[in-house]
Parts: structure tokens; sequence; C-alpha cells
């Protein structure tokens, strides 16, 4: 988003998840919205994530619909294909069903599979081609980010103190 | 809240320590590699070569260069492309089932064991391919429309493996994709900026940064995909059985097959991630992320799994004399006695003898007795296969045909080849790719990392 | 931005070698077009508008046994003697090539006609059935009568085929063209 | 990136299918006639009448010819010689033809190598050289009738030439024999159609001896079972070994070597015949012969019991006691009163005029004495038929001008100066005298495919030049067949002046190809069974003939064997050689091809140690041969066999495969008819140590017990139709398929009035592969030589599957099952097909499509009857074999599948040509047969539509003998398979006694005592 690559704001880093989870509680008794908060993470943290979100991922409805989508081929593919130019074959019906469980089945997953792809893709914004201004290399290693993105100068320096009020390593303004 | 904080950040520096030698340990491995790296490059494009030259060989002349007598009109190659998919098994299994078994064990070693999915199915992907007598025509398998009007015959158990083996490569390659995202971004921010490493890192790792947004939605793909993959692992080894038992071939014809095939799938499968796992640890000095733990579980999947194949031996064996069809009891019976004999006997004592001695737990975590098990386990499954396939076809119905099959070296060219071309992506991929999931090891520290990180929490 | 042009170029890639495996596919059902020339130069300027057009010659004149045979026929030298004794051509053109086709007869030279109409070795084609069914020649062949080079206009594909036979209800049964 | 190297792949393969595609469009050219030719449209075949010349039975054929070219020869319905039939040689006639190592034209030998001449030089060369002749000038030919053999006898006599004749299997001994019995030197006309007992002692007359097309018609008309349910001819075999004849009988008796005609004689003598069987009682018989004297004494009782005949020949008449064995057999037909009943003895048939071994021999005394200054070899190939120890082609250096007629470069060419091939049979005019009162026509089917010359020209040219004419042939030809005639086709066509004088008559009798008339040489002399009668005897013919085991030189002991050889059911006496299919033609016995291999007995491999491949060396004291072993339950212990006609030195690429085992035998004829006594020696054998992979087809000699060969016992069936009697189809319907119609109708589309099937009689099936080489004549079958038939990569669409049943009494009983598609209405092969290119049509068919089929190979196996063959190369038809190929069928690339196709192409000809009659007309009972259907000399399979009731496949099917192979595996074949009858020794004798026929009286009796 546009908005993430152009923003500026201030950043922390936290040496554990317990940290940046009071870093996050402490911005929000500040007054900042889940939507100024971006937390940056070497590691799964499940509980801060939802709580920064609440909702559970869209991504299974992907998942879903392209199953079904795959099912419906499956079958819509194998008697279509049947009915198009009917041959026999081995004294079998010409259109047997329980071939096309086969089909369903595996473009079931196929679909499914390529469309949770396509979902966490789209819902995590990548590939994204700029890089959010609170991040550091370091996030991806050993420290936790916390990332407050704000314009108003006001806010930022409101910003800062909270996060250094909560132990963080190092606090400090970031722009695109 | 100063207070509070002090022991945090003790330990949280006990933490940050232990994550950055992590990170530092799993991407020493794509340090410039060694002579012996080289070496055995070397080693892997020779035999690639000679199985390349093998296909083209093939391809001008025809099939016929291969061994194959009537009636066995299938051998190595369909016996190489089962021994490959059946590989192709236990990475899936340790990586998707596993994790939704919640099994920590998995963390070190699903990396490995997902990448040799990934690679041993394009191996076998190739072998339906090599095995066609007119491969310039495979398209005539895809269904997409066309001028003559015709669609394949979804009735083939051929087409169901088309469908089977193309879904379990690409759901297999975007879970280990998936996978390996945060670790790529890892790795891309170590990599100097301006080399090929940061270029490629930086395309492949979609910019990841590890946000909570991308965390969140990463986390539920990852499971789904481990729920795709799971049936997906058990179905697809069970169409590949399907090629042989909706057969009519004495031999083949058997209900057991599909549970069988897969029971013996992770058996070779969990055989070759040990074979992979021993020489990488030694290698690249992981002793303190796989340890004689995780080859103790492995080791009990491998006798479990061994005894599911010899309860199938022992079960067809049987179902051959119940049944009183002469032709399945000849079959059998030949297959014990008969000329492929010598055969059959390494497969039953590679696969079902042999393993025996995981009862031990001293076998079971010793690292030389269990590398020397998975290779013997490694062979005799491939001639498990070899057994089923020739054996069977050559002992078939028809007592006029039955005829005795011997490999050519067109066919020995290009099992070498099949497997250079395995190791060769697996050696490029070890030395390209994080080899152990960086962010997972962080979550679920291995023993000896939580007992050094407690180690320093204490000294602080 | 430099990483999307980076992203573009293998994926691009990947479509265009795709596109070339389609095409390829494509060709292969298409070989005829390939292989043999749409419309041949011929050994001898023959005019299937003076011909069949302006003179109005049944083609079963020529192509003799089409209606007895899996071949129509191609006319021998004699055939085309016995009308071209007796005519030279109007035009300075027209005479022009008779000569060429004298020259072969006197010559005893067959004449090598480029083969225009050309299905696979595999597809057992037999004019007969056809002829006898009904199918004008034109249905296949053209208009010949207003070619000037005769020229292939049919696809001569196997779709092409069997949508004439299932309209007609004629069989579609692989082993009707297939053995 | 993975994704990428596999689509870099697919664009090499793909640029690999537009270059590999560009043979597949057809001709880029077309090329119209000349001038419009009146016997042909294109695309339409043109058959001619004309004659089989690969061997001397002389077989009517019909040759069917597409744009000019011959592609395919059938037996010609109207000769009385093989109504319509031909073998596996006269099927795979055209590669005779088409044999790309033929000579290309006149070559003469100059300065150690050969240089093309023209046919002029040519002439004069050969003119000049006999010319100029200062000793004799031998004209040395093959077995000829007719008016060729009538030309060169005149043609030697105006030229002052000896002509010689000589034939490898010349029946010199029958021939003796008749004499001496009959005073008549001719084969009889045995008449096995008529006999209800045969008994051949050595006649391999269902393979090569004499005629084998009408003999093996007449044994199948013999040995079935008459309807309703009647009795069946019995068949006994007399040999050493289990030839393809006596795989057929329904007892084989497996005499000592050389001992044959003792089991003859002692059954003469219980017949009471006296004279020289006095001696032979069964019991000293079974003495010498191994043969249970029981067993004789039921043969003879068998013999006189019935309407018999026994046939003399084969093994048992080659060896040293071969005129005597002819002799015992003509006595035993004698005293069992088959003489001028069963035997007629007529003036002269094709192998009267055969001249003999002892004829060469002299040949090869007189070349050694240098007293022959020239001789022109036509038609016969001694330098490869005879043993090296004669010395002939030592002896022809001596002889000054040497000439070879052969179209081929033969053993015997490659001695020869002057070179001057002659068409080929299917591109020449002549005729054939099969038998008295019979000629067939030769005629050329298509213009000669290389610069050659009909022999007889050569010859008149040669006189012509000679007389000082030019080489020109006079203005005024002359009428009537003389020399002065202007060429060979008019000398022929004024020698059938008589017997088609106008034109018109000619043209008829071209259309009808054979020509029957009255015989009208002499009556046959009286019998008089005491020996020599007629004929002015010579030293040698006088020799006192006595009787007794036959003997054999060589070494002793337990590892010394006698040596049989036999002329094999393809290559005959060699001239086949170089044909491909024949070569590739699996043997009957022992389903090997492309080598000569050693059959030896089970025992004798066991304790030898030897297995299939094991290569052995034999040697006799005249020579030795190395060659690989055959295990084979059909030899004695005693004996090992070997087939001659293959290890040729030069003739071809095909013919150089296998040894020619004639090196092991001695130089001497059997002294009272002069015949090269192929039964003389033992050999020792030993190991050498080498292994090749058998050339053998049969996987597994035993069916196991799996229904694949059915077989019913003669008196089950009569039992059947006793109680069948009264309401007859019932009862047979109850016996057969229950539902072979409903079946049918199942199996086959609802709009289709058609559902293709087959009924195949393991009871008439020889095993003579004529099907095969019919079928790869007809389907464009490939052959793809040694190397690849070793791993049974053959691609015969039909094969005999012959399988060894153990009885209990320890006889060896064989059974022949022709396995081709089943056509099945619910095919295995069919669903596992990625691709569709094999399905299930309307008409009941099961159809490959090559242009579909991508070679996975799932079909076949799938496939429990094994039927389906891939494309393991592109093979290869070197020109201009690939002349021969039918431009009705495909011809399959590398990678496909291929089966039989019920020859589709026919059912499509037949379909487009029935709607000339009515657009919705069927197709009617026998509009057209299958190619192996068309060839089967025992009328074995029946093609037909299955869904029509009075069809005869319908019928046969519903019938209390069809069976289904496999039909556990309910895959519904359209082939019903016809059981084996067995028992027919003992049913035979049962009804012997309730019906008594018409023979002897004292013999009636005797008939009932020697039953079972």
């Amino acid at each position: 988003m546009s908005a993430e690559v152009l923003d500026t704001g201030v950043r922390g880093a936290f040496l554990t998840v317990e940290d940046t989870a009071r870093a996050v509680n402490a911005l929000e008794e500040e007054g900042f919205t889940p939507e100024d908060i971006t937390v940056f993470s070497p590691i799964p943290t499940p509980h801060l994530e939802e709580r920064l979100t609440r909702r559970t991922s869209p991504v299974r409805w992907f998942t879903l619909i392209g199953g079904l989508l795959g099912t419906c081929t499956g079958l819509a593919l194998t008697l279509w294909t049947f009915h198009a130019w009917p041959l026999q074959v081995g004294g079998k019906s010409t259109s047997s069903l329980p071939v096309a469980v086969v089909i369903m089945f595996e473009l079931t997953v196929l679909l499914g599979g390529l469309f949770t792809l396509a979902a966490v893709l789209i819902f995590s914004r990548l590939p994204t081609l700029g890089r959010n201004p609170g991040y550091h290399p370091r996030f991806s290693d050993d420290l936790f980010g916390v990332y407050v993105h704000t314009a108003d100068d006001d806010a930022r320096s409101r910003a800062r103190r909270v996060l250094d009020g909560v132990g963080a390593l190092e606090v400090e303004h970031a722009t695109a | 809240m100063e207070e509070t904080a002090r022991p945090a950040m003790t330990e949280g520096r006990a933490q940050a320590t232990v994550y950055r030698r992590v990170t530092a340990d799993v991407l020493a491995t794509l340090e410039r590699p060694g002579l012996g790296w080289f070496a055995l490059m070397a080693l892997v494009l020779t035999g690639l070569a000679f199985g390349a030259l093998s296909w083209i060989y093939q391809i001008k002349n025809g099939l016929g260069v291969a061994g194959y007598v009537p009636p066995v009109f299938w051998a190595v190659y369909i016996t190489d492309f089962v021994f490959w998919v059946g590989i192709a098994h236990s990475g899936t299994l340790i990586s998707a089932i596993l994790f939704l078994f919640r099994a920590q064990f998995r963390t070190a070693v699903y990396r490995i064991s997902e990448t040799m999915t990934v690679f041993a199915v394009m191996t076998a992907g190739l072998f339906p391919l090599i095995h066609l007598g007119r491969v310039w025509y495979f398209y005539y398998l895809i269904p997409y429309p066309n001028e003559r009007l015709l669609w394949p015959n979804f009735r083939s158990p051929l087409v169901w493996d088309f469908f089977a083996i193309s879904t379990y490569f690409t759901i297999s390659s975007l879970f280990l994709y998936i996978g390996l995202i945060p670790d790529i971004a890892a790795a891309r921010d170590r990599a100097i900026e301006g080399t090929w490493r940061h270029r490629l890192y930086s395309m492949l790792s979609l910019g990841w940064q590890g946000t909570d947004r991308q965390w969140r939605h990463y986390n539920r793909a990852y499971l789904f995909l481990a729920g795709l993959a799971t049936p997906l692992v058990l179905s697809v080894h069970s169409v590949v059985s399907w090629d042989f038992a909706m057969a009519i071939v004495p031999g083949w014809h058997s209900t057991i097959f599909a549970p069988y095939f897969v029971a013996g799938a992770i058996f070779s499968g969990v055989a070759m991630v040990i074979t992979l796992l021993v020489p990488l640890r030694k290698v690249f000095h992981l002793e303190d992320y796989i340890e004689s733990y995780h080859l103790d579980r492995l080791a009990r999947l491998l006798l479990l799994t061994s005894l599911i194949v010899f309860y199938a031996y022992a079960v067809e064996g049987f179902i051959a004399w119940y049944s009183g069809s002469e032709f399945e009891r000849a079959v059998f019976w030949d297959r014990a006695t008969g000329q492929y004999a010598w055969a059959a006997w390494i497969m039953y004592s590679c696969n079902c003898f042999i393993p025996m001695a995981l009862w031990s737990s001293r076998v079971r975590t010793s690292w030389f007795w269990m590398f020397i098990i998975s290779i013997f386990v490694n062979i005799g499954m491939w001639f498990e296969r070899f057994v089923i396939i020739i054996q069977s076809l050559a002992h078939e119905f028809e007592p006029y045909m039955w005829d005795y099959y011997r490999p050519t070296w067109v066919e020995w060219g290009i099992t070498v080849g099949s497997f250079s071309w395995f190791f060769m992506w697996f050696l490029i991929f070890i030395k390209v790719m994080p080899s152990m999931a960086i962010a997972e090891l962080k979550e679920l520290l291995p023993p000896k990392l939580k007992r050094q990180k407690e180690k320093l929490e204490g000294r602080a | 931005m430099p990483m999307a042009s980076r992203l573009r170029r293998p994926i691009l890639g990947t479509l265009s070698v795709l596109a070339a495996l389609v095409s390829a596919a494509c060709a292969e059902d298409r070989r005829v077009d390939i292989l043999v020339e749409k419309a041949p130069e011929q050994p001898v300027l023959f005019y299937h508008t003076i011909h069949a057009g302006q003179d109005q010659i049944p083609c079963a004149y020529c192509h003799f046994s089409a209606d007895r045979s899996e071949e129509a026929g191609i006319p021998a030298v004699g055939t085309c003697m016995g009308c071209h004794r007796f005519i030279q051509g109007s035009t300075p053109e027209f005479q022009q090539n008779i000569q060429v086709l004298m020259e072969f007869a006197a010559d005893s030279i067959a004449i090598p006609w480029v083969r225009v109409h050309s299905v696979p070795t595999f597809v057992q084609f037999p004019h007969k059935p056809h002829v006898r069914a009904g199918v004008d020649c034109a249905e296949c062949h053209g208009d010949v009568a207003s070619m000037e080079v005769v020229e292939r206009v049919a696809p001569l594909t196997m779709g092409w085929c069997i949508d004439c036979h299932r309209q007609r209800g004629a069989p579609d049964d692989c082993a009707t063209c297939h053995y | 990136m993975e994704r990428r190297d596999f689509l870099k792949l697919a664009g090499i393969t793909g640029a690999g299918t537009l270059t590999a595609c560009d043979q597949k469009v057809g001709p880029k050219y077309l090329i119209p006639y000349l001038v419009p030719h009146e016997d042909v449209t294109p695309g339409i075949p043109t058959w001619y009448a004309s004659t089989c010349r690969e061997c001397p039975a002389g077989c009517g054929t019909h040759v069917k010819t597409r744009e000019g070219r011959v592609i395919k020869l059938e037996g010609n319905p109207e000769s009385p010689v093989n109504r319509g039939k031909l073998c596996a040689r006269g099927q795979a006639a055209h590669q005779h033809l088409y044999d790309p190592d033929r000579l290309e034209g006149p070559k003469r030998l100059d300065g150690g190598r050969y240089v093309d001449g023209s046919w002029d030089d040519s002439v004069r060369a050969l003119a000049e050289g006999i010319a100029g002749a200062s000793g004799e000038v031998v004209l040395l030919t093959g077995l000829q009738t007719g008016t060729l053999n009538r030309f060169y006898d005149e043609w030697a006599a105006d030229r002052g030439v000896t002509r010689v004749v000589y034939e490898p299997f010349a029946h010199e001994p029958i021939l003796e024999a008749h004499r001496r019995v009959f005073g008549q030197a001719s084969i009889p006309a045995y008449d096995i159609a008529g006999a209800e007992f045969v008994i051949s002692f050595g006649a391999d007359f269902l393979e090569t001896w004499v005629s084998p097309v009408r003999y093996s018609r007449d044994w199948a008309a013999m040995h079935a079972v008459k309807e309703p349910g009647g009795p069946a001819g019995v068949f006994v075999a007399v040999e050493p070994r289990l030839s393809m004849t006596a795989s057929n009988a329904d007892e084989w008796l497996a005499a000592k070597p050389g001992t044959e005609h003792l089991v003859a004689l002692a059954m003469a003598n219980v017949l009471g015949a006296g004279g020289e069987s006095a001696g032979w009682s069964p019991e000293r018989a079974a003495e010498a012969t191994g043969v249970p004297a029981e067993k004789i004494v039921e043969m003879a009782h068998r013999f006189g019991g019935h309407r018999s005949v026994a046939l003399p020949g084969g093994v048992s008449t080659q060896h040293a006691q071969a005129t005597a064995a002819a002799m015992a057999v003509a006595l035993l037909n004698q005293a069992g009163g088959a003489v001028g009943d069963t035997v007629r003895l007529s003036p002269s048939t094709s192998g009267a005029v055969a001249g003999s071994y002892r004829a060469m021999a002299d040949l090869t005394a007189r070349m050694k004495a240098g007293r022959i200054s020239a001789i022109l070899f036509a038609g016969t190939n001694p330098a490869y038929a005879l043993p090296p120890g004669l010395g002939f082609t030592d002896a022809l250096k001596q002889v000054g001008l040497r000439v070879s007629f052969d179209p081929l470069f033969t053993e015997t060419a490659s001695w020869c100066h002057l070179l001057l091939p002659d068409h080929t049979p299917l591109e020449s005019w002549g005729d054939w005298e099969p038998e008295a009162g019979v000629a067939s026509i030769v005629q050329p089917a298509m213009t000669p495919i290389r610069d050659t010359r009909a022999t007889a020209d050569v010859l008149l040219a040669v006189r012509r030049a000679a007389a000082g004419e030019p080489a020109a042939a006079p203005a005024t030809a002359p009428a009537g067949a003389s020399l002065e005639a202007e060429s060979w086709y008019d000398y022929l066509r004024a020698a059938w002046s008589d017997r088609a004088g106008d034109e018109q008559a000619w043209a008829a009798l071209l259309k009808a190809g054979v020509w029957t008339g009255a015989v009208t040489a002499a009556a046959p002399a009286v019998a008089t069974p005491s020996g020599d009668a007629a004929g002015a005897p010579t030293p040698a013919e006088s020799a006192p003939l006595e009787f007794g085991p036959a003997e054999f030189e060589g070494p002793e002991g337990n590892d010394a064997f006698h040596l049989l050889l036999y002329p094999q059911i393809a290559m005959y006496d060699g001239r086949n050689a170089n044909q491909p299919w024949l070569q590739e033609l699996p043997d009957p016995a022992t389903t090997s091809s492309w080598h000569t291999w050693v059959e030896v007995n089970g025992k004798v491999a066991e304790r030898l140690e030897l297995e299939d491949g094991d290569v052995v060396r034999l040697e006799s004291p005249y020579g030795s041969v190395e060659a690989p072993v055959i295990v084979y339950p059909g030899v004695r212990s005693d004996t090992v066999a070997m087939p001659l006609g293959r290890g040729h030195a030069r003739m071809g690429r095909y013919a150089k495969h296998g040894v020619n085992p004639v090196t092991l035998l001695p130089p001497v004829s059997e002294i009272h008819s002069g015949a090269l006594a192929y039964q003389r020696v033992r050999v020792s054998m030993s190991k050498t140590g080498a292994w090749v992979e058998p050339l053998k087809a049969q996987g597994s000699d035993s069916q196991h017990g799996r229904g694949i060969a059915q077989a019913v016992p003669l008196a089950e069936i009569i039992a059947a139709n006793g109680h069948a009697a009264d309401d007859h189809g019932e009862a047979a319907a109850h016996h057969g398929e229950p539902h072979t119609r409903e079946r049918a109708a199942a199996d086959s589309g609802n709009t289709s009035p058609y559902r293709w099937g087959m009924a195949i009689s393991v009871d008439s099936c020889i095993g003579c592969n004529a099907c095969v080489a019919a079928c790869s004549a007809e389907n464009n079958l490939p052959f793809v030589g040694p190397e690849r038939v070793a791993k049974s990569r053959q691609m015969h669409w039909i094969r005999i599957e012959r399988y060894f049943e153990d009885r209990p009494d320890g006889d060896l009983e064989t059974r022949h099952v022709p396995m081709l598609c089943q056509h099945c209405g619910a095919a295995p092969c069919e669903p596992v097909c990625p691709v569709y290119a094999t399905y299930h049509n309307m008409d009941g068919l099961n159809v490959q499509v090559y242009n579909r089929c991508v070679g996975t190979r799932y079909c076949a196996n799938n496939c429990p009857y094994k039927v389906r063959y891939f494309n393991w190369f592109n093979y290869e038809w070197p020109e201009p074999l690939n002349w021969g190929l039918n431009p009705d069928v495909t011809t399959r690339e590398v990678g496909v599948m291929e089966k039989c196709s019920y020859c589709v192409q026919r059912i499509n000809a037949a379909k487009i040509a029935i709607k000339d009659e009515a657009p919705d007309a069927v197709i009617p009972d026998g509009y057209f047969q299958t190619a192996c259907q068309q060839t089967c000399p025992t009328d074995a399979i029946t093609f037909g539509n299955l869904k029509d009731p009075a069809s005869r496949v319908a019928r046969l099917a519903e019938g209390p003998l069809a069976y289904s192979v496999f039909e556990h595996l309910n895959t519904r074949p359209a082939n019903f398979y016809l059981r084996q009858v067995t028992g027919r020794m003992g049913a035979a004798a049962e009804v012997a006694r309730a019906e008594p026929e018409p023979v002897a009286a004292g013999a009636d009796t005797a008939a009932g005592g020697g039953g079972e």
C-alpha cells in the first residue's frame, strides 16, 4: 500500500515477545489504534497478531472456495469429456462416476492449495516492492520491532516516549 | 516498570543470543562450498550427463534400447518412478501430518524432508515421460481443448496418476516455498547487498518482513496447506498403487495395495531422510539441532512402517493361497522360488528382516547403524517395486509368453541419471536455501539450545 | 521499480515457453499446412478455370476413379493428349503451357504433379464412399473451377472431418479411418 | 526453475515431432500413368492367377497387386491341389520377389570381381562358351515339371547338352520302392481325406512332404469329428522325433532312428502279408524299434480293419535303409488293401522327374575327371545342399565355364563366371504340373523389378546365336512349341495350344490359373507285391534289398547321438532362407527362428547339464558344427535333431544366420535309390561353454492347467450326441456356450448389425504357422531380426502356442492354440489407456488407433492373453521389401502398440462394397475372410458375425466344443475356441465295432480284438 511505503513513524526494537506485547498495550493505552501499529517478529507470535487484528484470517474462505471450485471442475471435466465423445472401454458405462472422484479430489486439493497461496499473497500484500520504514534486518534475526506509523510530530514523540517506557532497546524515527 | 523490565531484559538477551546463533548456524550452511561439495557436484553432473545421453539415445532409437522383454512391458523406469514417488512421501508426512499432530521433533528435520519430497517428485515425474513410447506426444494426456476433439480417458489410472503427481508436485512445492519465505527473508537480511544471493533472496522472499499481518495470514495458510497436503500424501501413493491394483495382473490386482504402498512409501521416505540427514548433520555441524532424539523418533517410524510392510507381504501371500486362484498362487510361488527369487529375497531381507534391529534402542540412536540400515531399506524398497512390477509381469496368465527380463545400460544410465538429478538439486538447495527452518527453530528451540539459553540466563 | 522488472522477466519467459508449447501442439494438429505447401507450383500450368470452369468438363472425366476407388485418380498424360492433340491453345501463354505438356508426352515422362491435398499416412481416406454419399467435390477441394492455381481451402484436420461426419450421420468410429 | 526444464525438454521433443512426421504425410508427388493401364485402377487391387513356386507342390495362387506391385498371395480356390489355401512359404513368396539381395542384372567374373554386363554380351559369351566347349556341357536344373521341363530337355538335346536334375528332397527311395513293388517309379496319390486311419512312417506331410497344403486339408477332413458327433479318423505317426506332423498324431510311436519301417513290416506281417515281412514278427520288430509289440499288433489290426493309408517319407526314407523303408510301407499298404483304394498309383507327379544325389555324385566324378567344360545352373543350389565331403565345389574348379541363372547370388552362383539372373516366379511365365491331369499356369503379376531375363529366353537366344542368327528373334515364329519360338512366352503359349487354343480360351485359362484334364498316361501296372517287377534293373537297383535297422556311423557310447536332420517348415531345403518373414516364423515344434538349433531331449540335457541356449559342438567323422541347444521333449534320448535350410554362406543378409548341418554328413547315397542319406551318422556332443540368448518364442511348454487349450474325449461327444439325437439343437446349446448370442448383442452397439468374432478349432490347428505368414503379409508385420527375437519382441499378431500335456500313459500330447487378439467385450486393455488409443467399437472390435497411441504399454500389461505387440524400434523394410506393403494398412512407427485388428481393412472394404448392392445391405456370412482364416489349410479359423445366428461362426460358438480362454476373468472374448478332441484311438475302435465298414472280412474281427 502506498500509505505504508511513503509513511513515516517511530520504531522501537525489543528483545522479547513479552516486551513487544507490553509496548503494544502501552501504545493502545496512549490512544494509538491497531491500524497505526505494525509488529515485526522473527517468529510467529499468534497472540500478539490476534491482539492486533481480532478478526480471523480470511484465507480460509479462499481455501474453501478454491477447493469447492476444484471439486466441481473435476466432476464437470470428467463427465463432460465422457459425454463429448462417448467411447466404450472395457465394457464399462460411458459415464462412470467413480473415476470422477479421483479427479475431483485431486483438483480440490490443487485449486484449494493454489487459492490459499493466492490468499496469503493478497492479504499479506506480497510480493511487496517497497520496504516498510519500520523494518530493520535484525527483525528477521533476533529482535522484535514495533512501528507506529504517524506523520504527526506530536504523536511521534508520544509514541517515542511510550516505546522508551516499556524497555525498547532502541527507539528511532523511521521514514521511507 | 523498571523492576519488571530487568529480568525480562536478561532473559531477552539470552534469547537474542540463541536466536542469533540459530540464524548464524543455519545460514552458515550457505557459505561458500568446499572442495567436497564441488567434487560431489562434479560426480553428480557426470551421472546426470550419462543419464541425459542415455535418454537422448533412447528417444532417437526407440524404447527397444532398454531391456524390455515382453511380457515385461514395464520395468526399471516404472520401478524408479514408484521408488521416487515413495521417497517423496515421508517429506510431506513429516512436514504436514506431523505439523498437524504438533510433533516437536519435526522442526529440525522437516525442511530437509520437504526438499527431498519436491526433488523426488521432480525426479519421479520424469519417468512417466522417459518410459513413454512416443514421448513427443505426451501432451495427449493433458486435457486441453484441441482440434482433434479428443480428450484423455479419465478411467485410466495413468490419467489419475498424471493429476495426482502434478497436484502433489504443486502442493508440496507450495508448502516448501511458503515455509521458506521467512527464512529467505532472514537470509536476505544477512546477505551483502548487490550480490546475486541478495538479489535472489530479495526476489524469493517477496519482500517478507515478518509483520503481524503477514504472520497471521501466513500461519493460516500454512495450516490449511498442511490440511490439504495430508490427504494428498495418502492419496498420491494410493493412486500410484492403483496403476497396479486396477490392472488384472496377478500380483498387482490386490485391494491391499493402497495402504500397503502408502506404508511402503513412508518407510522408504523415512529411510531416505535418514540417509540424507546423517551426512548433512556431520558436514554442517548441526549436532546441536539434530540429536539422537530425532533419530530415535525417525527410527521408530521406520520400524512401524517396516512392520506394516512385513504384514502386507504376509497378507499378500496368504490371500494368494486363500483365494484359491491358481494364477495368484503361481505368481507368489514364483516370486519366492522362481527366476526372480534373488530380487524377492533382497526385498524381504532389506525391508523385513534387517529393520528388526531397530527394536534395539542402541541401534536406533546410533548414527552409524541407522545410516547403514537406511541404505539397506532404500535398496530393499527399490527391489520391492522391481519385484512387484517385473516378476508379476514375467509370470502372468499366458505361459507361452513367460520370459526373463534384464535391464540394459540405458536403463542403468537413466537410473543413475535420476539419482544424479535428485542429488544435483539437493546439493544446489543446501547451498542456496536454509536447510533448516530458522523461524520455527527459534519458536521451538531444540533441547541443546534451550539448555544454552537457560545457562546464559543463569549466568546473567 | 527494479524488482518488478526482475519479476517480469521470468514470468514472461515462462509464459512464452508455454505459448510455444501450445503452438507446437496446435502445429501438430495442422501438420498438413506445415508440411505440404498450400498452393504449390505445378510442373505444368494447368488451369482448372478453363477445363472445369469454362469448358465445364466434369471432375470425374479426369479424376476418373473417385466414384469407385480410394484414389480419385490423376489423369494419365494420354488423357490430356486426347484433347490436346487437337487443341493448341488460344493465347500464346496457353500455347506455351500446352507445349510443356506436349514435351512430357513426347518424352514419355509422367508429369510429376505436386500434391495439394494430403492426409497423414495413418488416415485411410477412400473417395468412393464420400462420392456415393453425395459429398460434392467442392466441399473438400473448394471451388477448383475458379482457381487459377489449385489451392487447399479445407483445413483437412481431424476435427474438420469429424464435424462433417457428425452432421451427416456418418460414422465417427476411430476405425473408420485409422487402421 | 524445474518447470522451465520440463518445458525445455518439451520443446526439444516437439521439434523432433515435426521432423519425424515428415514421412507421415505421404508422397509429395502424384505420378499418373503415362497411358491409362487397362487392368489397373489406382486404389483398387488387381488379381492375377498364378502358381506358387516356393516348393514343388505347385499350389495355385491368386496374386494381389496394387498399383502394379504384388502385395499379397492367396491360394487359388480353383486349384485341386490347395483349394484356396497356402502355407507359410506361399504366403511369403513375394519376399522372394522383393528380396533386397537380388542380383541387379547380368554380371560376369572379371579378374576375381563381378562386373556388370549387358544381356547381349552375356548371351554371346554364353553361346561362345557352349560352342567352344571341348568336353561335355551340363545343364543342371532343379526339379521341373510341365512345359519348362520339356523345354529344357528339348534344348539340351538340340544343343548336345547333358541335362542333370538335382533336387535335395526328391523322394528317390519312394520312387525306387514303387518301381520295385508296383513297377512304376512314382509317388502314388494318397487319399488321406478318404481314409479312416492314417499311419505315417516319417512322412512330414503336414510340413514339407510332397504337397503339404493339400495333405493338411485332407488330414483335417479325415481327422475331423464327423457331424453329427460321429466317428473321427485316427492318425498315428511313427518317427524318432516329434515333428509338427507327429505332434498332430493321436499317437506318436517314437521308433529308434532308422527302424521306422520295421514297424510297417511287422504290421504287414500281422496282416499276413508274408514275403519280406515274414521274418519280422511284432516281437522282433519291437526289439529293434523300441515300439512295443502289442502296439504294433494293435496298429496292424486297426490298419486292416479300416480304410487306411500308410505314408512313407521324410526322415524314415532318408537313411541307409531308405528304399527298404519305402518298400515296407508300400507292402503294408498292399497288405492292408489300401492300394487301388486310398493309394492310387498315378503315372507321374511332380516328384517323378526329379534327379538324385547319385546323379550329382556321378557329375562330380565327371567334373573331377575334367570331362566337363561348361555347366549351367538353373533353379538349384548344390554348393549349399551337398555334403562338402563330396567335393562338388572343388570339382567345379575343373569346369571351364560356370553359369548361374539364379536370381540370387547363391553359394553355387558364387562359383560361377557368368551370372544371368532369371526372373522370380512372380515375374515369370510358365506352368507347373503338380500331378497328372493338373496343370497350373505361372503368370507374371508384375513387371520385373530387376534387369533379369527368363532363363528359357536366354537359352533360346544362345541357340540363335550359335546358329549364327542375330540375337533378335526371326520375324515369323513357327507354330507349335518348338525351339524356333521367338520367345519363351511363345513357346509356352504354343505348348498350350491343344488345351487353350484360341485367345479366348487362353484368357480364360489365365483367369482360372489352373487346368484340369483327364489323366492321359497309361494306367498303373498291375501291382506285384513281391519286389522287382518292371523296368530294366541297373546293377545298383538289382542289388538285393535287405530289411533291417539302418546303419549309422560315427562315435558310440553315452555321449553319442543319432543325428536327425529334417527339412524345416519355413526353410524347406534352404531356398527360402533370405526371406525374413520365413526366417522369423517360429518353428512349430520348438517355436525357434532365425538360427539352426540342436534339439536335445530333457533327460539328456539334464545329464549333460545343458539348457536352452548352451552352444554345443556336434562332431561326426565328416565334420563338426556348433549350435545352441533347445531342450525338446519330442526327440528321443538317443537322438539329437537339427533343422536344415539355414546357415548360408551366400544368398543374402538374412540367409547367413545359423549353420548348415549337411557338413556333418558322409558323401554317400543310399545304395538302392541313390538318395542322399540325411540320417546316416552318430555325433558326439560336447559343451563349448558359450551361451546365447535362446531364440525360442515359447516361455513354458506347459499350460499349467490353465485351460488355454482345452480338450474333450471323443467318447464324451459321441455320448452327448446320442442323447441329442431326439432334440439335437437344444442339447447342443446346453453343452456349449449358453449365452453366446446375448453376449454378442451386449458386446456391440445396438445400431450395428455386427459383432465380429472367431471360432478357432484347437482340434484342427496343426501349428503350421501359415496364418502367421498370411497375417504378416496382409498387415505389414515387420520382421525384427534374431537379436530382438531373443528378447521376445517379434511382432506376430497371431501366434501358435504349442503346449505339451502330460498324459497318464506318459505320452506327449500336443495342443496347438492360435492366439490372437480376443476382441473382448470387456477388454482389460481398454480402460487403462490414458488416451483412448484402444477402445471397443460398435461392431465389437477392439480397435487400436496407432496415431493416438503414446506408448504407455499399460494395455499390454493388462492383456491376459498377451497379444499386444509394441514397436520397440522403427522397423526397417529395406528397399524393395517395402514395395510389398499393403497400402490399406498403416505401417506403425516406433513407440506404438499394435495387435490383431480382425483385418479391419477388409471389414471396411466389405462395408463399402456391400453398399453397392443396397444402401442398408448387411454383409452376409462368408462375404470376406480374414487373412489367417483365408489361408488356414485345415480351416481351423472361422471368422464371421456372431450376431447373425445363421453364420458359421455363431453356430460353432454355440456348439458343444466351444469355450473361451480365461473365462473366469469375464473378458467376454469374441474368439471362441473349439476343444481339442482326444481319445480318438479308443473311440474309433468302438465306432468300428458298432458300425462295421466295408473292409476285408478277416481284418474286421481282428480290429475288434485289437481295440483298447
